[in-house]
């Protein structure tokens, strides 16, 4: 029925404070507008899911779960403001969030200190958990998927030259292509150059034609799935075709671009073919839902709020404290695999490498360091 | 022809016209006088339309001025030299004046009064290149006024043609003025030199703060003593 | 040298499409003395309405032109009667908030009628590239040259040659003595508007053509982009705008091929700072000092 | 040593040779005239005494120092004070402030001193309001001190900007068109004025004017100008008569 | 606790407000003031943050001198940079000065990504957190006398002539050149000093702070409270972040609703909310005569 949809937008107007009446209050930070705006929704889209699955199925431990969603714009300002509102106004349990690196790096210590269990579903940057006990991520930090993918060119696909092309403007981007080149001349490949590129760059013919030049083995684009799809398109068009590698970014990349992207390879969390009920239980509620494909980031997003409500559940209560030991102990079959967390906050779990062959995204290896 | 009753314009909140009317008829040179900020470049933009009026009625051959937008009411005949020249700065002089033909569509006539107004002002036709805008003070007042006389008007509204020009072009000017006058343009004209107005106006009106303060043949008011002494020096 | 052509192949396509975005940008300023930043943004609904066109609706690539330039125009001469028109007397610094008002309207309308995440453009022009030895000159860069070139030199015939060209002379340079002149100043304007709109939906089309896709803030860098090269070329001069174009794609195109991507937008900003300083009103801007 | 001593300054304009072999000297406390045909030079000559306009060539002494190339702020500090032919105030400034403005070159507070408000702040201040409320008053204009400028009728914005000139408390003063869109009524009050202000602060005027009233009314001596060029020189009543200035400018 | 009345999300918004406002206050100088269309303020204010950073993190003081001195490097190195982005404004107009100083701002944003001092899309961390409300709260009183005073000196006569008409501000002896030099490098150093306490309050610089659109929102806030109106400027701060507060109540519907705001407060006060006036007590008091005297013609004869 309609009264167990999951709450949308910030119910700032709420007068039901804390957890008494039944209702476990989880914020989310993401942002819903500006150019972030697409990665932020999905985001939303997904934990929405996760949490109107747990309702309707009689909730946790008979408590409803509510969301507050904030959107931050992608901007560190506006989430320390926004993380206050959630925290003082609408007197959260548990944060979903914030989405990106940057905002998660300036809410952490907060949350920290407010004693408010975070976790964020997609900021890779190593420094956001370690030195606070309350906060999590449900992703990979930046190095460990770009030297499982160094590895795995030299190693796999005996690639001896790459070029490494860096969105400078995103610091997954270039976290994940540093450590991509410094595995992979480890190994004994050499990395012909570095391209870099940024956000508002929509025009890739130029670099293209420079890679195309120095003709390499393989070429690593550590970004997501829309700037990899017009960067793809336009090799194409200018005739570069070298192998292509990437990151969990690149899921997604499969709904528009599959035909440029033919023949990549990418290191991603799960496998669309899994047939884990839960991996296939997703991937059809949201694509019922939301009519689109889920990506990574709608993938770690439903992740983060399983974690969240697992811990909850596994709690018994909204005691902080308990939660927090709930999280740490997390023992869960994700989306994105088995989970569980190492003692700085970060999941372990494995590396699935993914081909885009024939049209189709087919599981390659999985591998761990 | 033209027909202005119980005029009231305001600025926000200044009264600039307070219950003005007056008339001029066809082929006369009516002149509008008055001391500074009387209000007569005010009655000029109410009558060409740039700016609309609180109350009151204007008519021109029988149409309603008050209802219709200014580039309708130069359709119907009416031009006008405004105050401060108003010369389109970054055009050249030449285009200047096609601009004052805009609305006409005979190509060879409109050639031809190009012609006559390079044969009144030599000035122009020798500078026919230069831009508007770097033209002195009173090149830029000629340009103004051939421009207006280019669309072949029917009523002409001058707002203080003679402003900064030569002793010599001023009276030029106002033979001009006369000239036309006799070809059958009916001329509503607004001057500081109140002298050579009157002299070649048929009737005249004095403003004084916003009122018409007095009207009547021009020759009469020309000898009339409190005109004299305000306004004639 | 065969990358050197390459590289200015890339640079004629993008600049073209900026060139014509420019236009529009200049032909508005030119007339209102208005930076129309929502420009970019009817851009980006350009887009929106050709990728419809194109998908939903099945129609022909020419048709999905014609209905989003028809579109856009209505929506120029609409965003012109609502936002600006009001502001026509007052400081001309109240109408460019209006505009960024506009600007993040549209934005956030086609967010959330369309949600974020960007829509794959069709590709329309998808048969084989061109080969000329080492060169491959994809036909979209030929199509957009092309059809970039075709509206400029129609617009430049607009303006020199109809009544409707030299009544935005007109207006562009006083107003109040183009209704002097006759000319419907309030038509005349949103004449302008409705040009302009219609050629930046062709940018956007092409644009989104080009880089595959479409979503709701596709506009704000080639719109900024656009802006840049109108002001360099001189703003209000229509030949400005299209040099103005061709010179940023290429400085870009070439930058990012030898120098640093990364840098060049900065690049691209340092240049137009240079000219600037150096000829104050662009490269063909007239530099008519008031008289005093 | 006269005030201004100008030799042979000219100025082209893409080809157009606007003025040439201009000179002219002006003593203290002299009243004169510049006339001539529109689009003679006049302004023009204005704009390059006053370094609007550079000129390209000649030279421009004030009191002995040559002023050639120098910034029209620089021209104020050595005593030259214009208005112009088109009004130019600050329009949405008050008739106090616009005064104000122009005592800048007599001010020396800093901007720390401005800031904390220390003594030299309020003396300095305190001088110019006074200064400026003395000024307006001899001009008849202390009651429209605190109105804006743009709000006033043209007779008394054309007042306004003398009176701004005036206070550069310069030695020189150029009067373009002060006339322009004036009655003759006004035209009389405006002669006082100027008579007054010659003899009242001791300075030179130099005046561009087109009513013959005014000019042959009270300037003292009479440049005569056309196409740029010197054609006639002398006082009021000679050039009435003089055949080339009647058939160039004044007319029958 | 449980006071709530002031608690940590009104104080984050208080202060981040203050930073607003002086963001828009210096700009005020520029735009409102010196009249040039500056589109590229978040620059300054870049810089401002990112100078003090650097210099936190790489000295070891106490608090206070480590915050004072922030905010003087951070003031001067922006105010630098305002002098070097003032010359080209001796020679441009308008619109477009507006274009040369957006440049500026990108080109600022650009250099902060790819410089290797500045950490890149990372940005700074761990920059001590020495803001806070009170801290903050001298500083908007401070920055808001000193323009206050600032304007209303000979200094400020003669910046408020070159806006009104620059050829005439020349021609009664006011050094054009060096008073827009001049405005522009103190309105630089004011947006430097806002930097570094933005730096020192939000303790991560992140460089997508920094783009075109911070520096609209900061144009927004001047046009908005009325150009050459300080009072204004704080007016139209507080309005902006209250009603952005307020909106995050209808989320999906916040920026169009914001937008829709713009455009119609700009229809209907196209001068600002106080236009070039300055709020005041007795100001208010003598309008409410004035209107009361209107609502009673006849008390008036
Ligand atoms: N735009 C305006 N805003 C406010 N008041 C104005 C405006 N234009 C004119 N006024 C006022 O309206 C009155 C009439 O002005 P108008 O310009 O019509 O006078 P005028 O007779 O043409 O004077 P002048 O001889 O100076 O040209 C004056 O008091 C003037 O100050
Ligand atoms: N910047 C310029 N570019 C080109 N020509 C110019 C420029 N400035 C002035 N001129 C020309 O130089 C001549 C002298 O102009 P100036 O303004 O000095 O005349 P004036 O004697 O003041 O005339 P008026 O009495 O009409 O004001 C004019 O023919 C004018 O067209
Ligand atoms: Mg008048
Ligand atoms: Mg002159």
């Amino acid at each position: 029925g309609k009264t167990e949809q999951p709450a949308e937008g910030g119910s700032a107007g709420s007068e039901t404070g804390g957890s008494q009446g039944g209702t476990i209050k989880i914020g989310v930070l993401t942002p819903k507008t500006g150019d972030l705006a697409q990665y932020g929704m999905a985001v939303e889209n997904a934990a929405k899911l996760a949490v109107k699955e747990a309702n309707d199925a009689g909730g946790i431990n008979g408590m409803t779960v509510e969301l507050v969603i904030y959107d931050n714009e992608g901007d560190a300002t506006k989430s320390v403001n926004l993380f206050n509102r959630l925290i003082e106004n609408d007197k959260i349990d548990a944060l979903l969030g914030p989405v990106i690196s940057g905002t998660s790096l300036a809410v952490a210590p907060l949350a920290d200190e407010a004693g408010i269990p975070m976790i964020t579903p997609t900021g890779t940057n190593e420094d956001i958990t370690p030195d606070y006990p309350y906060v999590f991520r449900a992703c990979y930090i930046d190095p460990y998927q770009g030297q499982i993918m160094g590895k795995f060119a030299s190693e796999n696909i005996s690639a001896k030259t790459a070029v490494v092309m860096v969105n400078v403007g995103s610091d997954y981007s270039v976290g994940l292509g540093k450590n991509f080149k410094v595995s992979f001349e480890e190994k004994g490949g050499s990395v012909l150059a570095e391209e870099n590129y940024t956000d508002s760059d929509t025009d890739f013919k130029a670099i293209l034609t420079n890679i195309k030049a120095k003709n390499p083995d393989v070429v690593y684009i550590g970004d997501y799935y829309n700037a990899v799809g017009n960067i793809l398109s336009q090799a194409k068009e200018i005739g570069l075709d070298a192998q292509f590698l990437g990151s969990d970014g690149w899921d997604g990349v499969q709904v528009d671009y599959i035909d440029v992207a033919e023949g990549g390879f990418f290191t991603n969390h799960y496998s669309t073919k899994d047939t884990d009920p839960v991996v296939q239980n997703f991937i059809k509620n949201y694509t019922d839902t939301y009519n689109e494909t889920p990506n990574a980031l709608a993938a770690l997003g439903y992740d983060g709020a399983l974690i969240l409500m697992d811990a909850f559940r596994n709690a018994g209560s909204t005691d902080k404290e308990a939660v927090l030991e709930a999280i740490r102990t997390t023992d869960l079959n994700g989306v994105t695999g088995h989970i569980t967390f190492d003692e700085l906050g970060n999941p372990i779990k494995d590396i699935s490498i993914i081909k885009i062959q024939d049209g189709d995204m087919v599981l390659e290896t999985k591998l761990s360091e | 022809m033209l027909k202005v009753e119980g005029l009231h314009v305001y600025y926000g909140a200044i009264h600039a016209l307070k219950d003005i009317s007056f008339e001029v008829r066809e082929k006369e040179i009516v002149t509008l006088i008055g001391a500074n900020g009387a209000g007569k470049t005010t009655t000029l933009h109410a009558v060409s339309g740039l700016l609309s009026p609180k109350a009151g009625s204007i008519r021109l051959d029988g149409h309603d001025l008050m209802k219709t937008p200014a580039e309708k009411i130069v359709g119907l005949g009416l031009a006008q030299v405004p105050e401060g020249r108003r010369v389109f700065a970054r055009m050249s002089v030449h285009e200047n004046l096609m601009m004052g033909a805009y609305l006409r569509k005979d190509k060879a006539a409109v050639e031809a009064d190009l012609e006559r107004m390079y044969g009144k002002f030599p000035r122009l036709r020798e500078r026919s290149k230069q831009l508007a805008g770097t033209m002195s003070g009173g090149e830029q007042q000629m340009l103004a006024i051939a421009r207006a006389l280019m669309s072949k008007p029917k009523l002409l509204l001058m707002d203080e043609p003679s402003m900064g020009l030569a002793p010599i072009l001023v009276d030029e000017i106002f033979k001009i003025i006369q000239e036309i006058n006799e070809m059958g343009t009916t001329v509503l004209l607004v001057e500081q030199n109140a002298h050579k107005a009157l002299a070649i106006a048929h009737r005249a009106y004095v403003l004084e703060t916003g009122k018409v303060l007095m009207e009547g043949d021009a020759k009469t008011l020309l000898d009339d003593e409190r005109v004299k002494h305000a306004y004639l020096g | 040298m065969t990358q050197f052509i390459q590289q200015m192949i890339n640079g004629l396509h993008v600049g073209s499409i900026y060139a014509l975005i420019a236009l529009g940008y200049t032909m508005v300023y030119g007339i209102v003395k208005l930076i129309n930043f929502a420009h970019g943004d009817i851009l980006m609904v350009g887009a929106y309405v050709g990728f419809f066109a194109l998908t939903a609706f099945n129609l022909p690539f020419g048709l999905a032109l014609l209905a989003a330039m028809v579109l856009s125009a209505l929506l120029g001469m609409a965003i012109d009667k609502v936002a600006y028109k009001p502001l026509r007397n007052a400081p001309r610094i109240s109408a460019l908030i209006t505009a960024l008002g506009v600007s993040m309207f549209l934005q956030n309308t086609f967010r959330l009628l369309f949600g974020a995440n960007p829509r794959k453009m069709p590709a329309v022009f998808n048969v084989q590239p061109i080969l000329l030895g080492d060169l491959r000159i994809p036909p979209l860069t030929i199509i957009t040259i092309l059809l970039s070139g075709a509206c400029m030199v129609g617009l430049e015939l607009i303006i020199r040659f109809t009544k409707t060209g030299k009544a935005m002379r007109g207006v562009s340079e006083d107003s109040k003595a183009a209704k002097l002149m006759g000319i419907n100043v309030d038509r005349t304007i949103s004449i302008t508007f409705a040009i302009g709109s219609a050629l930046g939906a062709v940018g956007g089309i092409l644009y989104s053509i080009s880089y595959y896709q479409v979503e709701p803030y596709m506009g704000m860098m080639p719109g900024l982009k656009a802006f840049v090269a109108a002001v360099l070329g001189g703003i209000g001069v229509i030949p400005g705008a299209m040099l103005g174009g061709f010179v940023i794609g290429g400085v870009e195109s070439f930058t990012k091929g030898y120098l640093s991507t990364t840098w060049a937008d900065a690049i691209v900003f340092s240049i137009l700072i240079l000219v600037l300083v150096f000829k104050p009103s662009g490269i063909l801007g007239k530099n008519t000092k008031e008289k005093v | 040593m006269p005030l201004l001593d100008v030799k042979e300054i000219g100025i082209t304009f893409g080809g157009l040779r606007a003025v040439g072999n201009f000179s002219i000297q002006l003593e203290p406390g002299e009243l004169v005239g510049l006339i001539g045909p529109n689009g003679a030079g006049k302004t023009t000559i204005f704009n390059m005494l006053t370094g609007v306009y550079k000129p390209t060539e000649g030279e421009i002494r004030i009191s002995g120092r040559l002023a050639n190339g120098k910034k029209p702020y620089q021209i104020v500090n050595e005593g030259v004070a214009r208005t112009f032919q088109n009004i130019r105030l600050f329009k949405n400034l008050t008739v106090l402030d616009n005064i104000k403005t122009a005592f800048h070159k007599d001010m020396r507070y800093s901007t720390v001193e401005a800031v904390l408000r220390l003594p030299a702040f309020w003396r300095e201040e305190a001088e110019i309001d006074r200064k400026a409320r003395e000024l307006l008053g001899l001009f008849n204009m202390e009651e429209d001190a605190d109105t804006i400028a743009a709000n006033m009728p043209y007779g008394k914005q054309r007042k306004l900007e003398i009176c701004r000139a005036l206070a550069t408390s310069p030695q020189m003063l150029f009067l373009d068109e002060p006339a322009a869109g004036m009655n003759p009524q006004e035209t009389r009050e405006l002669m006082n004025t100027i008579h007054f202000i010659r003899d009242k602060f001791k300075v030179a005027i130099l005046l561009i004017e087109h009513d013959m009233s005014l000019v042959m009314g009270i300037c003292e001596r009479l440049v005569v100008i056309d196409y740029g060029m010197i054609i006639a020189k002398g006082k009021p009543e000679e050039i009435k008569t003089n055949k080339k200035v009647i058939e160039a400018y004044l007319g029958s | 606790m449980g006071m709530g009345v002031v608690n940590n999300y009104m104080t984050g918004i208080l202060i981040f407000t203050g930073i607003n406002i002086i963001m828009a206050a210096s700009l005020n100088l520029a735009t409102g003031y010196l009249g040039q269309l500056v589109l590229g303020h978040a620059g300054f204010m870049a810089i401002g943050a990112y100078a003090a950073a650097l210099f936190a993190l790489n000295t070891e003081m106490p608090d206070l001198p480590t915050l004072v001195g922030g905010m003087a490097i951070g003031g001067a190195v922006a105010g630098l940079f305002g002098i070097l982005i003032g010359i080209p404004a001796l020679r441009l107009r308008g619109d477009y000065l507006g274009i040369v100083t957006l440049g500026f701002g990108e080109i600022i944003r650009i250099a902060l990504l790819n410089l290797p001092f500045t950490g890149g899309a990372a940005g700074l961390r761990r920059i001590p957190k020495l803001v806070n409300f009170n801290i903050l709260y001298v500083a908007v009183v401070l920055t808001i006398t000193f323009l206050f005073l600032f304007v209303r000196s000979r200094h400020g006569r003669a910046i408020h002539s070159i806006k009104e008409d620059e050829i005439a501000a020349e021609s009664v002896g006011i050094p054009t050149t060096f008073y827009k030099v001049y405005g522009f490098a103190v309105s630089a150093f004011l947006a430097g000093v806002g930097g570094s306490l933005f730096a020192f309050y939000q303790s991560i610089l992140d460089p997508r702070k920094f783009t075109f659109m911070l520096s609209v929102e900061f144009f927004i806030i001047v046009v908005l409270g009325g150009m050459g109106s300080i009072t204004g400027t704080i007016l139209a701060a507080l309005l902006l972040s209250f009603a952005n507060e307020f909106l995050y109540s209808v989320e999906n519907f916040r920026l169009v609703i914001y937008a829709l705001l713009l455009i119609t407060m700009m229809i209907f006060k196209p001068d600002g909310l106080l236009g070039t006036r300055e709020f005041s007590l007795n100001g208010l008091l003598d309008r409410v005569k004035t209107l009361v005297g209107k609502s009673f013609p006849k008390s008036k004869r």
